[in-house]
C-alpha cells in the first residue's frame, strides 16, 4: 500500500484537524463526537444541512461545510457511516430554529444511523427532515432490496438546496429542493483501478491490467460487470446510455453535467471523458446548461470516473448559480 | 443452571475475543461482496466495549447489554453499529432489572434483539443478511426449550443452527446491505454480517455450556 | 497503460476542445497554432500575462486562464514544451498595449521556445518581458547548469501577478511582482508512484511497492534519490526542511503554504501532509498565512506531493486574497 | 563530388526515417535521463518536414534547409525543438542561394549550424548535450577538408567522430537540459540528443557518400 499517511488508523482524525487549520475562516471542527461545522452558526431562522458519511470521498462532506451549503457534516471512519451520537451532536449545533435536514446517501448503514440520530434529535424537541439520495443507475431499483446507492447527486444536491436554505425557506421546501435535485439526477461510475483502505492495506479488488469494472460505487464495492479496457468514447457512452434512458433525459432538456473523478484519476482524462459526454448530448439534443468537472466525490485513490446528469430548470439553474464559500466548491463569492 | 451477571460479561468478552481473532476474516468476506471492513467495523465496536468493562461488574444484566447496545451505536457505524446496537438495547430492554437469566428469559432476548434487528434493518429472511443466521438460531432456541431440553443443550442448538443458517447465505442474492448491489454477483460469498453472528451465538454456548445444565 | 483516454495522440486536442466547451464563460480556445485565451480580451491597458508548458500538468496553465491571472496559455503536447508560433499568437492576442509578460518554467525546452517567441513579438513591436520561475531546491543551483527548475511556485506566481496586472500596473512593477514571488518561493516533491505518458504506453520509471522517490519534478524525471517509503510526518520533514534552509526561511516569516498533489493522490492524503506540515511549521514559530491544498500541478496520473512556501507580505498577500475567476483557482468573484 | 538540391533532400529523407525507426530508442534513453519524448519530439518535428517535402524541390539548399528549421521549430517544442530548427536554419543562412554544395560548404553550413546550437542552448562540450557529439563531428570534417580529403573520406571520418562523441556523453555528468537535474544519477546513461545528432551526421555519410568522390 502507498500511501501518504502515518498510522492507517489515523487517516481520518488528521486529516481532520489539517482541514480545522487550514480552514479556520470556514469551519470549526469538534471532536469526540467528530463533526465539521460551520463557523458563525447556527444560522437563526436558517435550516440547518447536515450531511456525512464514511470518509475517503473528499472532498465529500466536509470540503463542502460553509456559506451556501452545508451547515455540518459527520466523517465516519473510511468506508463506515458515522454514528447517530456524532450525527446528534451536529443536528443541535446547527439548529437555527428553523429545523434541520439531514441529507443522507442511500446505504444502510448511513441510513440506520441516521434514523437513529432522527429520532434522538426529535426527543430533544428540533424538527428533522431527511432526504435519501439514490442516483445510481448501476443498481437495479426495487422495492424489495436496499435500492440504488447514492452518489454523485449528493454533492449537487448539497450545493443546490444549501442556496434554497440560505434563502431561510422552510424546511419542507428546502426539503422538496433536496428530492427535486435527486428525482431529477442519475449517476453512473466505472474504475480502472482498484482503492485501497488504509486498515485493509491491499486493494478491495484486483483489477488486470487490461480490465475494468463497470457501474462501480464510491466504496470499492465490485460494480454491474467486469470487461476489456474500452475508449474514452466507448466508456462515456456505457455511463450515458443507462443514465439518458432511466429518467429517461429528452430532446430539449437541460442539463448540469457532472464529470467526477474517483481520487486517482487526473483531470486531463476528466476532460477526454467530458468531450466525449458533449458529443453525445449534443448528439441527442440535451443542452449542458453547466458542468462541474473534477474530483469531488471520491473513493480513495481508485482511478475512474462518473457521469452524473441533473435535469435542470430555471430555479434549480438559480440555486446552482447561487454563491457558495467552502473550501471544496466556491463561487459569486 | 442459570446465567449470572458475570457469564453474560464473559460472553461479551468472548466474542469481543473472536472478532478480534476473525477480524481479518469477516473484513476478507466483506471485501468479496460489500466494502471491506465488516470486521474493522466490529473489532472497533467490541474494543470500545472491552473499555467499559469495569463499569459493567455491579450493573443488572439489562443494564449490561444495554451499554453494550449504546457503545456499539455510537462508535461501529456503517450498517452493523445500528444492527448490532438495536439488538443488544433490545435484548437489554428484555431482561431489564435481571441478575440472571433462566433458558426462558434468554429466548425472551434472543428474540427482542432480533425483533429489534429486523425492526431496524427491515430484512426479511432469505435476504443475505444476519438474520438468515439469527431466525434459525432463534426457533431453534425456542424449539429446544419448548421441548424441554437444557440451557447448555439449547444453546448449541442454537449456536448450530445459527451456523446451518451462516452457510445457507452462500448461494443467496443479496436484497439489503450493500452485498444488493452486487445482484448476481452477491451469490457464491457467505455473508460477513451472518458470520459475525454465528461467532456471537457460538461464544455464548462456548461460555455458558460450559456450566453443564 | 490505464487512462480514460481514446488515442494517446488525441488527448491533448481533446482536452482542449472540453475545456472550451466546458469554460465558454472564461475562455476561447484558438487552434493551430493551439493557445488558451481569455474572453473579452485583450484588456486596454492591462498587461498581458502569457504563460505555457507541456500538457499533462492541469490545471495548469489553462486552468488558471480568466479574470486575475493569466489572459493566455499555450499548452505543448505532454511534457513538452509549446512552440514559439503558438507563443507569438498567444502575446498578439493578449496585448492590450500595456505589454506583455510571458511567465516561463526553468525547463530547456521552455525557456528556448519562449525566448524565440519573444524575439519574434519583439520583431512585430509588441513590450514583452520574461521571468522565469525556478523553485525547485531538490536541483542543485549553480551558473553552470540549467538550474533549478520550474515547479510549484508557477501556479502562485500566476495568481498573484495576475492580480498585480488587474491593477493596470506597468510591465516592470507586474515582472518585479512576479519576481519577488519566485525569489521568495522554494517547493520540494516526491513521487509514490511513476506517471505514464500516453504515448510512451508504460510507466516512465518502476518503483517498487514499498520505496518511493525524493525530490521528483513534475515530468516523471527521476528525482534525487530514492528510498524506503516512509511516514507522512518523515517525508514532510524531508520536503521542508531542504525548502526552510534554502531561502532561509526564519522564525516569524508568515508563509502561503501550498500542499500540491500530483494527479493520482487523493485530497485526504494531501490533508495528512499538510497536518504534518502546520506542525512543523508551528515548531519553528512560521506563521502559515494562506494555504492551497489540491492538486493544481500535476504530474499525470502521478501519486505524490510537493509542498511550495512562499514568504509572503502585506502585497503579495492583498494580491493573493485578490478575486480570481478561472476554472482551476476561484474566489471573490 | 558535390552535393544537389535531391541529395539534400534524400538525406533529409534519410533522417527522418532514421528518426522513425529508432523513435523507441531515443525515447528510451530519454526516460533514463529526461523526460521520455525524445524520439516523439523528433519524429513530430520530421513528419511535419515529410509533409513538406514536395513544396521543396524547386528551392536552392539555403531555402530548404530554412524550411526544415522553420518547421521544426513550429511543431517539436522541447528542447529539442529550438536547437534543431536553429541548426537548420542557421545552416540554411550559410548556404543561401546554393543549389549545390562543396565541402567547403558543407563546412561552413555545419559550422553554421552548431553556432547557432551552441548561440540558442549555450552548451559546452562536457555538458552532455548534442554539442558532445556534434563538436567533435565539425572538428574532424574541418580538418578532412584541410588535408585534403574526398567529400566522401570527410563525411564518414565526421560521422564516426561524432559517433565517438556520442559514446563518451555515456559517463558524463549532466550540466545542461534536463538530464542535468539528475546530477550524479545522469552519469552511466548516453545523451538523447547526442544519439540523434548522430544518426543525421550518419545520414548525411551513408546518402551522399554513395557517390564516391
Ligand atoms: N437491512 C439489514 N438487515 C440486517 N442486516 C443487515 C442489513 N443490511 C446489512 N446487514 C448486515 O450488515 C453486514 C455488513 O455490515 P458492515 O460491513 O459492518 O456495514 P456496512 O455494510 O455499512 O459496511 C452485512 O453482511 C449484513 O449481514
Ligand atoms: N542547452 C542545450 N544545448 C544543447 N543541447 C541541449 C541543451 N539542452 C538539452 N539539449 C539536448 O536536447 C536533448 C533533449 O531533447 P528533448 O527530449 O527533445 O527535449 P526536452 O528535454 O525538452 O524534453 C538532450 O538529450 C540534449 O542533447
Ligand atoms: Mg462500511
Ligand atoms: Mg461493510
Ligand atoms: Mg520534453
Ligand atoms: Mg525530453
Amino acid at each position: 500500500m502507498k500511501k501518504l499517511i502515518n498510522k492507517p488508523e489515523d487517516v481520518v482524525k488528521e486529516a481532520l484537524q489539517a482541514m480545522a487549520l487550514a480552514h479556520a475562516d470556514l469551519i470549526k471542527v469538534c471532536y469526540n463526537p467528530d463533526y465539521i461545522v460551520r463557523v458563525g452558526g447556527p444560522v437563526q431562522g436558517k435550516v440547518g444541512l447536515l450531511s456525512g458519511g464514511g470518509s475517503g470521498h473528499e472532498p465529500m462532506h466536509g470540503g463542502f461545510v460553509g456559506m451556501g451549503m452545508l451547515d455540518a457534516a459527520c466523517p465516519g471512519a473510511v468506508f463506515t457511516s458515522p454514528t447517530p451520537d456524532q450525527m446528534l451532536a451536529a443536528t443541535k449545533a446547527i439548529d437555527g430554529g428553523a429545523g434541520v435536514l439531514h441529507i443522507v446517501k442511500n446505504y444502510t448503514g448511513d441510513i440506520l444511523n441516521f434514523e437513529m440520530a432522527a429520532d434522538l434529535a426529535k426527543a430533544e424537541g428540533i424538527t428533522v427532515e431527511a432526504v435519501i439520495t439514490n442516483d445510481d443507475v448501476a443498481v437495479k431499483d426495487s422495492l424489495y432490496t436496499a435500492g440504488r446507492r447514492g452518489v454523485g447527486v449528493t454533492v449537487l444536491a448539497e450545493k443546490i438546496t444549501g442556496a434554497a436554505a440560505e434563502q431561510k425557506r422552510s424546511l419542507k421546501a428546502v426539503a422538496d429542493i433536496c428530492r427535486k435535485v435527486n428525482a431529477n439526477g442519475r449517476t453512473m461510475g466505472m474504475a480502472l483501478t482498484s482503492c485501497t483502505v488504509p486498515q485493509a492495506g491491499k486493494p478491495t479488488f484486483e483489477l488486470p491490467e487490461d480490465e475494468m469494472e463497470i457501474g462501480i460505487g464510491i466504496h470499492g464495492e465490485p460494480g454491474r460487470a467486469r470487461m476489456k479496457l474500452k475508449t474514452a468514447a466507448e466508456i462515456t457512452e456505457m455511463l450515458v446510455s443507462p443514465i439518458l434512458e432511466d429518467l429517461p433525459f429528452k430532446t430539449g432538456d437541460s442539463v448540469l453535467a457532472f464529470v467526477n473523478g474517483l481520487g486517482g484519476t487526473p483531470l486531463i482524462e476528466l476532460y477526454v471523458i467530458y468531450n466525449e459526454l458533449a458529443k453525445i448530448l449534443g448528439g441527442r439534443q440535451i443542452k449542458i446548461a453547466r458542468n462541474l468537472i473534477g474530483s469531488y466525490i471520491t473513493s480513495l485513490d481508485m482511478a475512474g470516473c462518473s457521469i452524473t446528469l441533473v435535469k435542470m430548470d430555471d430555479e434549480l439553474l438559480s440555486l446552482w448559480d447561487a454563491p457558495v464559500k467552502t473550501s471544496g466548491l466556491r463561487w459569486g463569492i | 443452571m442459570t446465567v449470572q451477571r458475570d457469564d453474560v460479561i464473559a460472553w461479551i468478552q468472548a466474542f469481543t475475543a473472536a472478532i478480534t481473532e476473525n477480524k481479518g476474516y469477516l473484513t476478507q468476506l466483506d471485501s468479496d461482496i460489500g466494502d471491506g471492513d465488516h470486521g474493522t467495523n466490529m473489532d472497533r465496536g467490541f474494543q470500545a466495549v472491552s473499555a467499559k468493562v469495569p463499569e459493567l461488574a455491579d450493573k443488572d444484566i439489562g443494564a449490561i447489554l444495554k451499554t453494550v447496545g449504546m457503545t456499539l451505536v455510537s462508535t461501529v457505524g456503517g450498517a452493523s453499529g445500528p444492527l448490532y446496537g438495536t439488538f443488544f438495547l433490545q435484548a437489554g430492554s428484555a431482561t431489564t432489572g435481571k441478575l440472571e437469566l433462566s433458558l426462558a428469559d434468554w429466548v425472551a432476548a434472543l428474540q427482542a434483539g432480533v425483533d429489534g434487528v429486523i425492526m431496524r434493518g427491515k430484512a426479511s429472511p432469505g435476504d443475505k443478511t444476519m438474520i438468515d443466521a439469527l431466525t434459525p438460531a432463534l426457533q431453534t432456541l425456542k424449539e429446544s426449550a419448548s421441548k424441554g431440553s437444557g440451557f447448555a443443550v439449547a444453546l448449541r442448538a442454537s449456536a448450530d443452527a445459527c451456523e446451518q443458517g451462516m452457510l445457507a447465505t452462500i448461494p443467496l442474492v443479496a436484497r439489503k446491505g450493500r452485498a444488493s448491489y452486487l445482484g448476481e454477483r452477491s451469490a457464491g460469498h457467505q455473508d460477513p454480517g451472518a458470520t459475525s453472528s454465528h461467532l456471537l451465538l457460538r461464544a455464548a454456548a462456548q461460555v455458558w455450556a460450559n456450566q453443564e445444565g
